[in-house]
């Protein structure tokens, strides 16, 4: 029998509709992008080993691992703290098995592991209304002085739970939002995020996460 | 209300669950304890059903489930919602507690 | 605008400036009581609006109510119980009488004050609670049976008979009641909430909170400044005044400017804050479109913010408060300061002739005002009978007529004010004829906000007034709101509070000078009552008189709570703004106890009333809460599935074909293609959880009632866990992947409870335990595939290398597989339906695929989807407990699963499950239920009592909790919980369901209805 | 003076000057047979039943502030009983046919309006849980009836039938329930006992318990000086763990904020009760034309008296998901309980283990249509010492026995009640 083909699928698959929604004004105050095609790992440390695990994500990534709410770019991946002795690692995919079995020797006996490529989605949100936007549905305070470049969250968006981070501003000059939301939720939140920028006019894209 | 999560910062409680009473500690006795069945629902009844319920500072369990997923134990007014302090579980992360736990 | 300089008196003919349009100049024209110069209006921007059916012309920067007073109406409203006429009593928020119905169909919206709705073009507003006009009401017959009306009048009547209560007195009762009439259609606008933060949240834009925001501002902190009007000034717009030399206009404008400015300063007008809640929480709403004729496109009517502030300094001012004398409700009876503001602000006159009546040195600036603007004052009644110092000149220049004593009655109709009756402290009497009687009783510090968090208010004799006590967490209240009365004071009381503020939240900066201005003075002797025949009302919209309150005392009603509820006094829409303290100092008068004794009511959010449309924002509809879907949802979707909402999730419930007469026979084939061939159902909602770490099987031994440190590597098992008050919480299949790696499955439902309580016991329970948590439960689409041909199917979908046969892959065995075209699955051979099943996990990004797949290597098979219907008919089938019999009140042993208990290890609820009555052997315990009739429809919820025996409270013994249509035993069968029931297989009952009219026989059976040996899973 | 239309036109004509006080105000004796802790519903309920039916007048009634000033005077004032499990379905009738004779047995008008309460079901299960509630409230001779859609429509066409969340598939209603006019409870009961010789004082707190030497209480410490009795019962849901705590008892209570919320008046909107399945929303309309609603608990451990926003928004998000045309409705006031959340949801009638105190607690949120029932049951207990038959199940040591009566299944945790 021939080999069955595994086409992957968005969860944002039907949500996401490419292009400008709602106020049609020249510049859109709010930019949307699915980023897919991500590496997504919970490495949470092992019962008295957060030492030994800050030392292995340091060998493995050139940086040292977040222990408060950052995210902190490494070698080849990024770090965004997820709790208390816990991170996410984030990397575009290129081999995702080997990435993954990179990751598990590295941190084996130190933390465990949790492959949540599938579980998260990320939603990048940026313009000059971006942070006005996301104020209609996150509690959270992003002002440049509580929440700069490099800041992370883990908090709640329609009372199930979502990871912000904030990656360097764009080329116009605004702040950049990223937020992990989990994938069953993905399809919805796409829906309270749009519906939040439509009075800003809003434009819709996907793209691949660069490597 | 707000709620300093000594992980996150400062929080809506809506991103918290609340649980109740920290003061009562769960009775441990092992299956052959030798304890009298009736000491030990006794013991037991205490924990799962009674309460000081102060009107005054209590020392509460909180769970952060919208955020780092972290068991707090805050001690809060109940009489004027005020928080006086907002501390971690003895097992959050990968802590290793001194003791066994509550 | 130009300040009292710049107005002209009125009939005076404007002066040929500029190019005024001959359209506004019509406008200003048809208005009989606009001034023809001065106010915040733009002349040039003349609205075309409607009140009752009648169109009128106002201004652009009018109020309904200013627009209303420039065409001199004055009739605008009807009282709540008397219906009596009634006008526009203020120009604020404050409003107890001019409510209206705004704007049509499904923007409907009733009891809008006029006094703070903004004119726009097309306006449409009628008056309330009268028919069949608001001149000619047939209700104010009620009027006549004032005497019989009184203060708690209903509590004495209306119980006989009984039954004409609901049939008569009390429909009667409801229509009359109540104000405006609702829309009853959808409403048809957007809402949304957001969130906001700052340091220093200054609330009211007057003379102290611009002040207050200035000096926060300047220091470095970052300042909200919310605002309710839609311009800043507050009360500076109606009384102008001097300030650091200029005119107050002036200064608003350069204040404004410099905050403006300001990087770290946000202005948000149209927005009144309306609560405060813990940890410096504030709630806000911003009318955004309220002052158009519809939102415009993706624009929102309303907004809830929710301010986080570190501090907030509240300055909302004061409040005047009526006198309660006969004849104080007529229309053309106004507050002193709105008479001012209407003048001053909207260039609108109240009245051509005023008089005033008051007993306080602000309530003169009045005079001064109206003379300005041309028009008349009739007289001054001031019962201190002395004119204040500062206005000695003023009475001397214009010859005031000046009364002492008090207004005993006010002449007039319908249509207002005509005369004004005075009596002096002897008792002469003589009659001034006006046609507005402007009012002051003093001014209340608008306290409202500081009580929130029940802190009281402070009684201060010197101005007889309340001022804030303790304020909640972070708050100050500054200037008039204070009880700081001079212009002088608020500006330097907001700065000092702006200043403190910011210093507070680590603002260094230099907080600058406060501004400066005039000391007046403010003197008050308290006047509460003028005491003559006649209603005198404290309560205008609720029609609560003075006497209503002395009827109240007599009765035993003192508290002023009582009195409140008693009366209804202060219960209107504008929560007693200007009638609570009136009131509670009647009754201090009655009871001989001082006003602070008396005390006052509890003050609640909202400040001001709030639309619950606002209140829900975005989640209405299908945002009503967030929804999650599954990975194959796209693909069910276009295969026609139906789906169902199960908590949040979206559900295929099944999938009908053409041809199909009803749900049960789409379930019923698929029930028979799963039985008799192969079928798939997406179960990725059930709830799974990474369980890993040294102690994982430790963990779980103490989580569970069984064991699972003793299961093998690649195998499943069935567990059960507890509460720690011993009865079932969750169930679930639980696979060992490694050594120290378990994957536990929860239901659907409990999935969130689930892991708190998995957290809870690794983080407080056992924090010595080696054990990491994480939710996979969004990483994976899950499938169950069941059927004799699910082996062959799965051996067309994996690798060759796979061993499949009943050896290489066990009944409960778990693990890895390799699947053709190279993706890895998780394979996990357990049955719900009872058959040969597997249950297969793929990255969720292959959901969709795998569905497709799992259709072509099924093809042959006659492979069928199915949805959560088919899966609950064969888990009946099987006899399997779900939700409804693990419903929090049913133990292992209810479930028929008492024996998983180890014995050997302790675990979370073993020991409370051992209480007597948890074990006491009358219990109700899960069965089988069969109608005898095999044509019977059986339904859930149906009872069960003994055969022959009489439905009552001790024949009680059972019920039905799931049915299904069995396409196996070709009849409706059920589980029910049934007292001893294991002891009664094969008893006959009756089955009793009144709701349904439905009552028959049933046989208790084994719950497990087909299949009872296992055979099928395990071939 | 007896109330009567005739009474109140007589005394229209002298201008009401004739009225006087609903009850006395006196000062307190230094012995009463039986003193009732708290001037609540339940407690001047309490003391009306020993005085009427009992025979036992030398009773006194200790209210710390005004009388009605707890949750009486601060619920959704909703009467129903249309409740499920054993124990409860006998004793919430017992409460209802008390309801439907109030008005004649107090000589007191407090609204009782049977306008029907429906509870939207939105599921196949919460419909199964409903039919088996209903089944129950008929075999126990209590009127219910299970509507579909389509028939609820015709009653309350309003409603968002066509959401596409959670759609309404139909509801249980009992038509017997709805509403009562709580002060009026409050004051019917206080003027009723009054006249049967009932001492009522106001501003009068219990501040300890007076205890012979075997430890039996035989009265009590107050502001207003000491006070000796036969026998002291408690009924101050809301404080019931503070004042247990004076007589050394915990009990398994926690005291929770409960808010509710009133609009604006507007004219006939909403007929009866209507309570929504999908979300925390339940609301009805009261005779002055203010929507009554409310939802859930704020969920933590509370005595404040008022509660936060997210909960104001959760009500008001199932307000306009089922009732999308109250959008422009504007709530006028919101306020907080403080309910005596029992660990099962359901309250306790009972002596205690001191002798000589008698506990009347834990009505979690369902205590003002328990109001007529919970006097006489607890009337019944301080006048005989043993339970009134339709109360035999709302003992104390049910807990440790294993005996919960727990409609919901949440087991012990007071906030899921």
């Amino acid at each position: 029998m021939a080999d069955f083909s595994w086409n992957t699928q968005s969860p944002l698959q039907k949500a996401l509709v490419a292009g400008r929604h709602g106020v049609a004004s020249a510049q859109a105050g709010v930019t949307l992008v699915e980023v897919r095609d991500l590496v997504l790992v919970q490495v949470m440390a092992r019962r008295g080993k957060a030492a030994d695990t800050a030392k292995a994500a340091k060998k493995l990534f050139g940086v040292d691992a977040p222990s408060t709410p950052k995210a902190v770019a490494g070698k080849t991946a990024t770090l965004v703290w997820s709790g208390p002795d816990q991170f996410t690692v984030l990397a575009p995919r290129t081999d995702e098995s080997s990435q993954i079995d990179a990751m598990s020797q590295a941190f084996s006996g130190s933390a465990s592991l949790s492959d949540q490529s599938d579980g998260r989605c990320l939603i990048r949100v940026s313009g000059p209304r971006g942070r006005d936007a996301i104020a209609k549905f996150s509690s959270l305070d992003l002002h440049d002085a509580a929440f700069p470049v490099g800041a992370a969250a883990n908090t709640a968006v329609d009372h199930t739970a979502v990871n912000f981070y904030r990656e360097a501003n764009g080329a116009d000059g605004h702040p950049v939002y990223s937020m992990l939301v989990f994938t069953s939720f993905a399809d919805s939140l796409w829906h309270t995020i749009v519906d939040s920028s439509l009075e800003y006019g809003v434009d819709t894209s996907r793209t691949r996460a660069a490597a | 209300m707000r709620i300093a999560c000594p992980f996150c910062g400062e929080r809506e409680n809506g991103e918290f669950t609340y649980l109740g009473d920290a003061s009562p500690k769960r009775p441990n006795f092992a299956v052959d304890s030798g304890e009298s069945p009736e000491r030990v629902e006794d013991a037991f009844y205490d924990y799962v059903y009674l309460r000081d319920n102060v009107a005054g500072f209590m020392r509460e369990y909180w769970y952060h489930g919208g955020g780092c997923r972290s068991w707090l134990i805050a001690e809060r007014n109940t009489v004027t919602h005020e928080f006086r302090s907002v501390t971690a579980a003895p097992g959050v992360g990968a802590s290793k507690p001194v003791q066994a736990g509550e | 605008m130009s300040g009292y300089s710049g107005s002209e008196p009125l009939g005076r003919t404007a002066a040929a400036e500029g190019s005024t349009s001959a359209r506004s100049q019509a406008a200003s024209a048809s208005q009989s009581h606009r001034l023809r110069s001065g106010g915040l209006i733009d002349r040039q921007a003349p609205l075309q609006f409607s009140f009752d059916g009648k169109t009128m012309t106002g201004f652009a920067g009018d109020t309904l109510a200013s627009a209303l007073v420039a065409n001199g109406v004055k009739l605008v409203a009807r009282s709540f119980k008397y219906h009596r006429p009634r006008g526009i009593i203020t120009a604020g928020s404050e409003e107890p009488s001019a409510l209206v119905e705004m704007r049509t169909g499904a923007r409907k919206e009733p009891n809008t004050r006029a006094t703070t709705q903004e004119l726009y073009d097309g306006l449409i507003a009628q008056s309330q609670n009268r028919w069949p006009s608001l001149r000619r009401d047939v209700m104010s017959i009620n009027q006549l049976f004032s005497p019989i009306f009184v203060a708690g009048f209903y509590y004495k009547t209306f119980m006989w008979p009984a039954k004409f209560w609901e049939a008569i007195y009390e429909p009667i009762i409801r229509r009359a009641a109540g104000l405006g009439k609702s829309a009853e259609l959808p409403d048809p606008d957007h809402y949304d909430k957001a969130w906001a933060h700052c340091d220093v949240l200054v609330v009211g834009a007057g003379p102290t909170g611009l002040s207050a925001a200035l000096a926060a501002g300047r220091a470095g902190s970052r300042v909200i400044l919310v605002e309710e009007d839609n311009r800043l000034g507050g009360r500076l717009l109606s009384d102008g005044g001097e300030i650091d030399g200029m005119h107050a206009e002036e200064w608003v404008r350069r204040a404004t400017g410099e905050l403006d400015g300001m990087a770290n300063v946000r202005i948000m007008t149209r927005t009144a804050l309306f609560g405060v809640y813990d940890g410096g929480v504030h709630a806000a709403l911003e009318r955004v479109s309220d002052h158009i004729p519809v939102p415009g496109p993706h624009q929102v009517r309303q907004r809830i913010w929710r301010i986080v502030a570190k501090r907030s300094v509240v300055t909302a001012g004061a409040i005047e408060r009526p006198i309660a004398f006969p004849g104080n409700d007529r229309p053309g009876v106004m507050m002193a300061s709105a008479v001012r503001t209407y003048v001053h602000r909207f260039a609108a006159m109240p009245g051509k002739r005023v008089a005033l009546f008051t007993n306080n040195d602000d309530g003169w600036r009045t005079v001064e005002a109206i003379q300005q603007a041309g028009g008349d004052i009739a007289a001054v009644i001031d019962p201190r009978g002395k004119v204040p110092a500062e206005y000695q000149a003023l009475a001397e220049l214009s010859d005031l007529r000046v009364l002492a004593g008090g207004v005993t009655d006010v002449k007039g109709g319908v249509d207002g004010v005509r005369g004004v009756v005075v009596t002096a402290a002897d008792g002469r009497k003589q009659q001034i004829d006006a046609d507005c009687l402007a009012v002051s009783g003093g001014w209340n510090p608008n306290v409202g906000l500081s009580c929130f968090h029940r802190g009281k208010p402070v009684w201060r004799d010197d101005i007889a007034a309340f001022v804030p006590g303790d304020c909640p967490t972070g708050m100050v209240m500054a200037g008039a709101a204070n009880g700081e009365f001079s212009l002088g004071a608020c500006l330097r009381d907001g700065h000092a509070a702006g200043a403190a503020a910011a210093a507070d939240c680590g603002a260094s900066g230099n907080a600058g000078e406060a501004s400066e201005a005039g000391d007046e003075v403010y003197a008050i002797s308290p006047l509460w009552q003028v005491k003559a025949k006649g209603k005198a009302f404290v309560d205008f919209q609720h029609d609560v008189t003075a006497s209503d309150v002395t009827l109240a005392q007599r009765e035993g009603f003192e508290s002023v709570e009582h009195l409140k509820r008693y009366t209804t006094l202060g219960m209107a829409t504008d929560q007693g703004k200007t009638s609570n303290i009136t009131g509670l100092a009647i009754m201090a008068d009655a009871t001989g106890r001082t006003i602070s004794q008396t005390g006052t009511t509890i003050y609640r959010p909202p400040y001001a009333p709030v639309a619950i449309g606002a209140l829900a924002g975005h989640h209405r509809d299908e945002s009503f809460h967030a929804w999650r879907l599954t990975p194959s949802h796209h693909w069910a979707a276009a295969r026609g599935a139906v789906f169902v909402d199960t908590g949040l999730w979206k559900r295929a419930q099944w999938y009908p074909q053409p041809g199909e007469k009803d749900w049960i026979e789409s379930v019923t084939r698929e029930v028979l293609a799963v039985r008799n061939g192969v079928g798939f159902c997406d179960v990725s909602t059930l709830g799974k959880v990474d369980v890993r770490g040294a102690d994982a099987g430790t963990f779980l031994d103490r989580v569970y009632i069984n064991a699972f440190s003793s299961l093998g590597v690649g195998k499943a098992r069935y567990g059960l866990m507890l509460r720690e008050d011993g009865i079932v919480m969750d169930d679930g299949t639980t696979s060992r992947l490694a050594e120290d790696h378990y994957f536990l499955t929860t239901t659907t439902a409990k999935a969130g409870p689930v892991m708190a309580h998995l957290e809870f016991c690794r983080q407080v329970l056992w924090p010595e335990l080696d054990v990491q948590l994480s939710s996979a439960s969004d990483q994976w689409a899950q499938f169950s595939i069941a059927g004799p041909n699910t082996r062959k199917l799965l051996q067309a979908l994996v690798d060759p290398s796979e061993d499949m046969s009943n050896e290489g892959f066990p009944f409960m065995g778990a693990r890895e597989v390799k699947l053709r075209g190279g993706v890895t699955a998780r394979l996990f051979r357990i049955s719900f339906s009872g058959e040969i099943a597997f249950e297969i996990s793929v990255p969720a990004r292959y959901g969709a695929a795998m569905a497709e797949n799992l259709m072509i290597a099924g093809k042959p098979y006659g492979v069928t989807p199915y949805g959560t219907e088919a899966l609950g008919v064969m888990r009946i089938e099987k006899g399997h407990v779900a939700g409804p019999e693990l419903n929090g009140m049913t133990t292992a042993d209810d479930l028929g699963l008492g024996k998983m208990m180890s014995k050997k290890k302790d675990f979370i609820g073993r020991v409370m499950a051992g209480r007597e009555a948890l074990t006491a052997t009358d219990r109700q315990v899960v069965v089988g239920i069969k109608p005898l009739d095999r044509a019977r429809r059986l339904r859930s919820g149906a009872h069960v009592i003994p055969k022959g025996g009489i439905p009552g409270p001790a024949t009680d013994q059972g019920y039905v909790t799931s049915v299904c249509y069995s396409p196996m035993m070709e009849q409706w069968i059920g589980l029910g919980l049934v007292e001893r029931g294991r002891e009664r297989i094969g008893e006959i009952v009756r089955i009793h369901d009144p709701l349904r009219s439905e009552d028959y026989e049933a046989e208790i059976c084994s719950p497990v209805f087909y299949d009872p040996e296992g055979v099928r899973q395990r071939g | 003076m007896k109330y009567s239309i005739f009474s109140l036109a007589k005394a229209a004509l002298s201008g009401h000057q004739g009225w006087t006080r609903a009850w006395r105000d006196p000062a307190p004796k230094s012995h009463y047979d039986v003193i009732i802790i708290g001037g609540g519903g339940h407690g001047l309920a309490t003391a009306y039943f020993l005085a009427n039916e009992y025979g036992i007048r030398n009773v006194a009634v200790l209210e710390k502030g005004w009388i009605g000033s707890g949750n009486a005077g601060r619920n959704t004032t909703i009467i129903r009983s249309n409740y499920g499990l054993p124990g409860n379905t006998g004793f919430y009738e017992l409460s209802m046919k008390l309801w439907e004779r109030m008005e004649q047995d107090l000589n007191y008008n407090a609204m009782v309006s049977q306008r029907g309460i429906i509870n939207l079901y939105h599921s196949d299960a919460q419909r199964d849980a409903f039919a088996r509630r209903g089944n129950t409230m008929r075999i126990n001779g209590i009127d219910a009836e299970l509507l579909d859609a389509v028939q609820i429509r015709k009653e309350l066409p309003f409603l968002n039938y066509d959401s596409p969340r959670f759609p309404i598939m139909g509801g249980l209603l009992q038509r017997r329930g709805g509403t009562a006019r709580h002060d009026a409870v409050v004051w019917g009961y206080a003027r009723a006992a009054d006249q049967r010789g009932v001492d009522i004082i106001q501003n009068c707190e219990v501040t300890g318990f007076v205890r012979d030497q075997n430890g039996k209480v035989t009265g009590v410490e107050t502001s207003r000086g000491k006070i000796s009795a036969g026998k002291v019962g408690m009924a101050v849901a809301g404080s019931t763990s503070k004042v247990a705590a004076m007589a050394g008892m915990k009990l398994p209570i926690e005291s929770h904020v409960l808010q509710a919320f009133v609009t604006e008046a507007i004219k006939p909107l909403i007929p009866g009760v209507v309570t929504f399945g999908a979300g925390h929303f339940y609301i009805s309309q009261s005779d002055k034309g203010g929507l009554v609603f409310g939802g859930d608990l704020d969920g933590y451990n509370s005595y404040a008296q008022r509660g936060n926003m997210p909960v104001v928004e959760d009500v008001c998000e199932g307000g306009m998901a089922v009732m999308p045309m109250i959008g422009r409705v504007r709530m006028l006031r919101q306020w907080g309980g403080i309910m005596d959340m029992s660990m099962d949801g359901t309250p306790i009638i009972d002596k205690t283990p001191v002798d000589g105190l008698y506990l009347n607690a834990g009505w979690c949120y369902g205590g003002f249509k328990a109001t007529p029932a919970s006097g006489l049951v607890f009337a019944h207990l301080l006048a005989r010492d043993e339970p009134h038959p339709e109360a035999a199940r709302f003992r104390l040591d049910r807990f440790r026995r294993g005996a919960m009566i727990d409609e919901k299944g949440q087991g012990a945790q007071p906030n899921l009640h």
